[in-house]
């Protein structure tokens, strides 16, 4: 079982991860702002992470962390 | 986590964990984070000096885990060049946007190449001087439209955009250029091989090595980090394709000095060897 | 044993450079300096150094920028405007608070100017090699055997300070020979724990940088700079006093024109004027201690210089209307004459009555 | 103890005239004098004349550039114009007569007019006339001693050059007996 | 009827610009001056000009120079380290007499240092932007009003003088929008018969050099530079006196800080302490003749800057110990504030006694 | 003379009848010449403005009798930009030598280039810093003795020389680019035709030019002008070969801004004319 | 006549408080008052806090950087974090009440918090809060005269952008009346 | 009938016109100093100039001119 997990911390709600995603699992999350004023990335069903680590890949931040 | 639960991708040590100040989408991070895996994987953060450009890359210093200095605007090859002749069993790189490269830079850009000095360059073409707000760079497509050309980059008054990798191509001092980008899983995969390579290359001793990354900055295109891809994508692929611009190994020789004798042959002071023969 | 060697001025401060431990050279070729360049070029490989014909003066500054960070004792050397080409890197040191050795051969200016002797560039060394608030340390040789000797201590104060030093030297003083005594070669060079050497996983990564984009931590920085600098005005100032004890006619000069200044004062004194010469050997510092010990005799101050008067400034801030300040000099590469100045010692005299 | 020297010497340039006044100033290190050597310099090879200045004294040297010479070596006739009334009352005048045709003469200035250039083509030492006039300077000055003026010599040629050392010593006689 | 328009002071500099005639501008991006160049890039191609954004800032003043040599008016700005990278060029305009315009809106230093306000190439500008002896002009505006009168001003005196023109300004001042009245636009503009046009059959070659291989030749070039010099100093100081007519503690400040030191002297007037102000409005020439009318009552200097205090030693250089000269400053992109500045007067009042 | 004796070569006008300061059998005398009489043969002298280097040409602004101006060292091509832009109807040149061009001009060099300036340069590769006493220079071969170069250019530190016409050769801004060499009247005539086309190239428009004169330094080579010549053949021509390296009109085009848009035909962007199609 | 108006706008890049600022130093200049409009400045644009300082008045203004504002527009809670404090007693604080959470309260200054990114959106007015809270500054402090204010809006909307006016008109009403 | 005429002024005595002429004709005047120094090149045989201008066109200061 794959998943992975975003850092609010990091995360800048540039959405490339969301595009990179081949299952179309990831959103940014409207209703949450971080610290410093971004809607993050999330995952809505992590049971179709195939943990390809697209998303990961894209991501500019390092926000995402795969795992299998 | 399960117990057979593993990670396999996270952030690599030789970047460190601060919020870089890099826009949202910006490919500055994508890039960064191939040299710190690199890095990494070569296990060589204890021997590495990074070399920062003026840039929106700047405060890189702050973000690669090994020494890093940063360099006046465009000098970052003279400052590399120093640095491994002065320590050469370090891997020495420097990381540079194309105003600081290609516009500013040129003269160090060029003659570091030619020296065959044995390190590595990143070189993030994204068009645009993203770091002072958008002005039209040596690399600005014509027609693009930048704060310092309003009406569309004019090749008849501002002149024709430089393709670095195909310039750089005809010194002997440089072993490997490659042109990538990294605007796809896939995409960002091929430019981690061809960094890694160019990492490679120095510590093999191969010669002076160039990846440039065709780029992006939404910032001050004014696009979202999706669309810049898509214009780049349309736009700037055609104009600087990807590609390998030169390889010295493929080609057969050992590094870059060896390919630069085999192309001067005929030339009798630059082959004493030959005067006994 | 040691002995004297006839040597150029230019070639004089590269071997001694070489001493001191500098290992690492990079320049661009201009005159009156090449001989310096020449030297490190034979010699460099056969001490398992480094000379690298830069492609410019700005590559060869970020050169040395890239070596300093790194922890070499490194030098560059140009003349008039390449050193105007250097002025950013320059800055860029002090920023950083690197050190390294900056040797100046002027020649005259403004533009490409001759190629003869010339002292026009000491505002550029003492105010501004570039821009921002900050200063470099500055030797005024005046003879090969001090060109050597400061050479050789350049590095050791540039080290300690970690700051840039410069020798501002001449046409005329790069290209004489003079017998000089060379310094013992040095075994042991300081540690720089700051220096970019590759952390070896055995500490923190080092960052050379002089980026500060909060004004706060900028204006620390430079604040700390300058306490800095005010040990340095205390305890590098240097200068020598010839005949000064009675002076009342003190001329001023330094580098080559305190050459001739100096016969001068001997020619004026046979005269049985009461000539003496305050010779600045450090520059910045400018050694203001110096003309303190003078104030009680001095009449009237003359400075001599191979440009249109630019130290003549720093002599009216020591001096602040208490002695009257005068100015003979020459320029555009012209070597004042002893009588020439002679000439102005005589009416100094006459001027301030017996 | 020999008096002040304060000499020019010039010429054209790739005649030797740096060479001759290090070979002079050698002998002031040698004799623990106050000495120095200064060249012209500049794009001067392009044909152009070449000078040095040298100086040997017992008290510093203030401006290593001779402007009132007590004596002057001249290799060629621009030269000669160029420095001939500088020289001071009571110098001397060391002159190749070869290339220099037209010799002021001075009641002041002692002037020594020799074929140094033919001399050396003559007596197989090519390129050896500036020699020739260094040691037809020593003869009228006396600017060191006789075995300082060998040892200079000896110092000059460098190591490499050592076969060479032996045409310069016999030029250098040559002049001194001429 | 022209009216008053709001605007930054780097656009209402270009605009000027255009207005005084000047049609080709060569700039290289930096902050805090992009918008001037910003500017030029728009408004250029409208009106027949050229906006050039140049590889370098070294290109930039080296294509000044051509454009001024061909006889064309032309301007080029940066900010502190890109000044740094013009001095060769700048050396090469004052020695072949070349006028031009010059920007610096001026950021904290030394190196990279930060992209904030500051007033640290005061000795650059005034001393050495490159080396040899010359001088440039140096204009100080303090309002968005006064940078376009004298970005306007310049290219007359430029032009009057044959001599580079600075208009040192900085961030703030670069930045901020007021009300301005922009100058009429020029029509005719000065002959010059010296320009490299091509000769068209009808004169003798001219050449534009400063290269001057026999030393007399360039000492003369030089003192004939210095002569005109002179002609400037008496003409061309410029300076605004505030509330001096009784002033004791005479605050000394130009740009942007004259401004904090203008409030700072209402606040002290208020408290009825006798404050004042020289705003030196040319830094070279310095103001030294609005030094001399307050001579009389001033009993105290106190200079403020944003900068370690450069401008300092041209005031004691006035002053020669007449009149005491204290000195407040930030640096690193500080703006002082009236209160900080005021403290410091009223220590100078209490100082010296009333 | 007789009645029907004419003069069938004489000092061009455009050359001053003053002695020049270069050696005896200089080179740059030739190509002095031939650039004059390029000048009257176009008529031109009056609307020309020559841009002079710094090197042993500095003194050219004494010896053409166009006007003159002398540029900083390396920047002749920033300064002949400019005045071009002030009177594009003049007729400007750069005349410079391998350091000036090729080492602290070369980011002025490649720049003016991918600008595609209307100018023409003029550029003399005797593989030497002449003007200051022979130091090795960007074109000094492998091996090759100079001042600074004591034990012969090592590669390993001093780096490979650069071929400048073949580095040019990538940049759109360049309309023609040939190089030549004056070591005998065939050549002469040779490099005459081609200052000539260089010339005539900027009047009509095409775009950036750039003769490469391979030359020598008798001098600082420390060889006679004859034995210069024959050691330039034998090791400098194998490894800087004659030739023509770029000529847009020759592959068909009007001027260098049509062969750059023909080559970009792909980039949407550079190509805003196509977009109604 | 108004008193003299000390502002500071705040909030993030984007959000438009630079035109706002630039709207109020407009109407200044309408009436002919001293003037001074100075933003931050740098590489703020990556996702940082923009803000400017607005200044009128009837005396010439020293330094255009307020410090101790009279007057506070913030649009979002680092912005009102960082100046909250800064507003001198008397003052006024105009907070947009959507984006900001925690608005101190203070015993010595104004603070009028309305929604204004709400109003926007809920009125067609999206991109117009920063236009809202100018009205509502003007309401609590009448830094100049009505009509001024419109005149100003009108010079600020540039010529193209005329289709924009209305909206902002609209805007500048809504805040007047919030 | 051609002929040449050196200009002893601008003659720098290269001998570059000597290598040149094809019927070898021209020489270095051994016994001539120029102004400047140099021993000037002079047509041994006018005779046999055919005026082909090879020596003019390598020398290198213009010391040459050719008639026909
Ligand atoms: C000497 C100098 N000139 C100009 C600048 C201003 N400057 C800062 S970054 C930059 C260019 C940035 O563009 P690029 O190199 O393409 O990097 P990017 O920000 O696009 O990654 C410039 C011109 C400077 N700091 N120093
Ligand atoms: C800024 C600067 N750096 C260096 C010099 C010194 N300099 C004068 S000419 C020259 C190079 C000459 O070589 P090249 O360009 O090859 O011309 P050549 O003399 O060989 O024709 C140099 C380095 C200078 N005048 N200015
Ligand atoms: S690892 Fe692959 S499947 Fe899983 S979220 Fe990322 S992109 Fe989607
Ligand atoms: S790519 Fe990274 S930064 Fe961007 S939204 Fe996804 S997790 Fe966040
Ligand atoms: S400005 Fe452009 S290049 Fe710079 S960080 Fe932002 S998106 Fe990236
Ligand atoms: S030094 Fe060389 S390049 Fe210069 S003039 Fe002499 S021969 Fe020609
Ligand atoms: S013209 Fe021809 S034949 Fe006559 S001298 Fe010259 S080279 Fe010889
Ligand atoms: S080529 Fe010219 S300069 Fe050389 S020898 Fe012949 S005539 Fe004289
Ligand atoms: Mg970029
Ligand atoms: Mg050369």
């Amino acid at each position: 079982m794959a998943r992975i997990i975003v850092d609010d911390y990091f995360c800048k709600g540039c959405g490339l991860c969301v595009d990179a995603c081949p299952v179309q699992i990831l959103e940014l999350d409207m209703a949450t702002i971080t610290e410093k004023g971004y809607h993050p990335a999330f995952c809505e069903d992590q049971s179709k992470c195939t943990g390809c680590m697209s998303c990961a890949l894209m991501c500019p931040d390092c926000a995402i962390k795969v795992m299998r | 986590m399960s117990a057979e639960e593993k990670v396999v991708f996270e952030r690599p040590h030789a970047l460190l964990p601060v919020i870089t100040n890099y826009c949202p989408g910006c490919p500055h991070g994508i890039v960064h984070r191939l040299v710190a895996e690199t890095i990494d994987e070569l296990g060589i953060e204890g021997e590495t000096v990074g070399v920062a450009p003026v840039g929106c890359a700047v405060t890189s210093v702050d973000f690669f885990g090994c020494d890093m200095i940063e360099a006046a605007h465009g000098r970052a090859p003279a400052v590399a060049t120093a640095v491994k002749r002065v320590h050469p069993n370090n891997v020495v790189f420097a990381y540079q946007g194309d105003g600081d490269l290609a516009s500013i830079g040129m003269a160090e850009t060029v003659h570091a190449a030619t020296r065959g000095e044995n390190i590595t360059v990143i070189f993030i073409n994204n068009a645009i001087y993203g770091m002072t707000g958008g002005q039209m760079a040596p690399t600005s497509l014509p027609h693009q439209i930048t704060q310092t050309s309003p009406y569309g980059r004019d090749t008849t008054t501002a002149g024709f955009p430089i393709r670095v990798s195909e310039l750089l191509s005809s010194l002997d001092g440089v072993a490997y250029l490659e042109r990538v980008t990294v605007d796809s899983p896939k995409n960002v995969r091929k430019a981690k091989k061809a960094i890694k390579k160019a990492f490679q290359n120095q510590i093999d001793g191969v010669g002076y090595s160039l990846i440039e990354v065709v780029s992006t900055c939404p910032t001050n295109w004014g696009l979202s980090p999706q669309d810049s891809f898509n214009w780049m994508r349309e736009n700037m692929l055609p104009y600087y394709p990807l590609g390998v611009y030169k390889d010295v190994v493929a080609d057969g020789f050992a590094n870059a000095a060896e390919a630069a004798a085999a192309r001067s042959a005929d030339c009798p002071v630059a082959h004493p060897e030959k005067a006994g023969a | 044993m040691a002995e004297k060697v006839l040597m150029k001025g230019n070639e004089a401060m590269a071997e001694s450079a070489i001493r001191a431990g500098c290992r690492f050279f990079f320049g661009y070729p201009i005159t009156p300096q090449t001989e310096l360049a020449a030297y490190m070029s034979k010699q460099m490989p056969k001490c398992g150094g480094t000379y690298l014909q830069a492609e410019s003066e700005i590559a060869a500054i970020n050169m040395v920028y890239g070596a300093s960070a790194a922890g070499a004792r490194v030098m560059t050397s140009s003349s008039s405007p390449g050193i105007s080409l250097k002025g950013e890197g320059i800055s860029y040191m002090a920023g950083c608070d690197l050190p390294g050795v900056i040797v100046n051969v002027q020649r005259g200016g403004p533009g490409l100017g001759g190629i003869q002797p010339s002292q026009s560039d000491y505002w550029q060394a003492t105010r501004a090699t570039g821009h921002g608030d900050f200063q470099i340390m500055v030797y005024a040789p005046s003879t090969v055997q001090e060109m050597a000797d400061y050479a050789y201590l350049a590095f050791d104060k540039a080290d300690e300070y970690r700051i840039p030093v410069m020798i501002l030297a001449d046409g005329m003083l790069g290209q004489m020979m003079e017998p000089v005594l060379m310094p013992e070669p040095k075994d042991e060079l300081p540690e720089k724990p700051w220096a970019t050497t590759g952390h070896k996983n055995e500490r923190k990564h080092n960052i050379v940088d002089s980026l500060y984009l909060t004004p706060d931590a900028l204006e620390r920085l430079n604040r700390e700079r300058f306490e800095r600098y005010e040990v340095i005005k205390a305890n590098e100032q240097r200068a020598e006093l010839f005949m000064c004890d009675d002076a009342e006619i003190v001329l001023v000069a330094f580098g080559a024109s305190a050459r001739i200044a100096r016969s001068a004062v001997v020619a004026a004194r046979e005269q049985g004027i009461k000539a003496g010469l305050i010779r600045p050997i450090t520059l910045w510092p400018f050694p203001t201690d110096a003309f303190e010990s003078v104030m009680d005799t001095a009449r009237d101050f003359l400075v001599v210089e191979m440009n249109m008067g630019q130290m003549v400034e720093d002599v009216r801030l020591v001096s602040e209307g208490r002695v009257p300040v005068e100015f003979f000099g020459r320029t555009g590469g012209i070597i004042p004459t002893p009588a020439e100045v002679l000439k102005r010692i005589e009416a100094a005299h006459e001027r301030v009555g017996e | 103890m020999a008096r002040d020297l304060s000499l020019i010497l010039a010429g054209f340039g790739g005649q030797g005239v740096l060479f001759a006044g290090k070979i002079i100033a050698t002998a002031g290190l040698i004799e623990d004098r106050e000495v120095s050597w200064l060249p012209s310099y500049g794009p001067e090879m392009r044909g152009g004349t070449a000078n040095c200045s040298v100086t040997l004294s017992d008290d510093p040297i203030g401006s290593p550039l001779v402007t009132a010479p007590n004596a002057l070596v001249v290799m060629n006739q621009p030269s000669m114009d160029k420095f001939d009334t500088a020289v001071v009352p009571g110098g001397v005048m060391v002159v190749d007569s070869t290339l220099v045709q037209r010799i002021p003469d001075s009641e002041d200035v002692c002037v020594c007019a020799i074929p140094a250039t033919e001399m050396a083509e003559e007596n197989n030492m090519k390129g050896l006339a500036n020699v020739i006039l260094v040691g037809k300077l020593f003869a009228e000055t006396h600017f060191c001693e006789e075995e300082t003026l060998f040892a200079a010599m000896e110092k000059c040629v460098p190591a490499r050059k050592r076969h060479l050392l032996d045409a310069n010593m016999a030029a250098l006689k040559l002049g001194m007996q001429a």
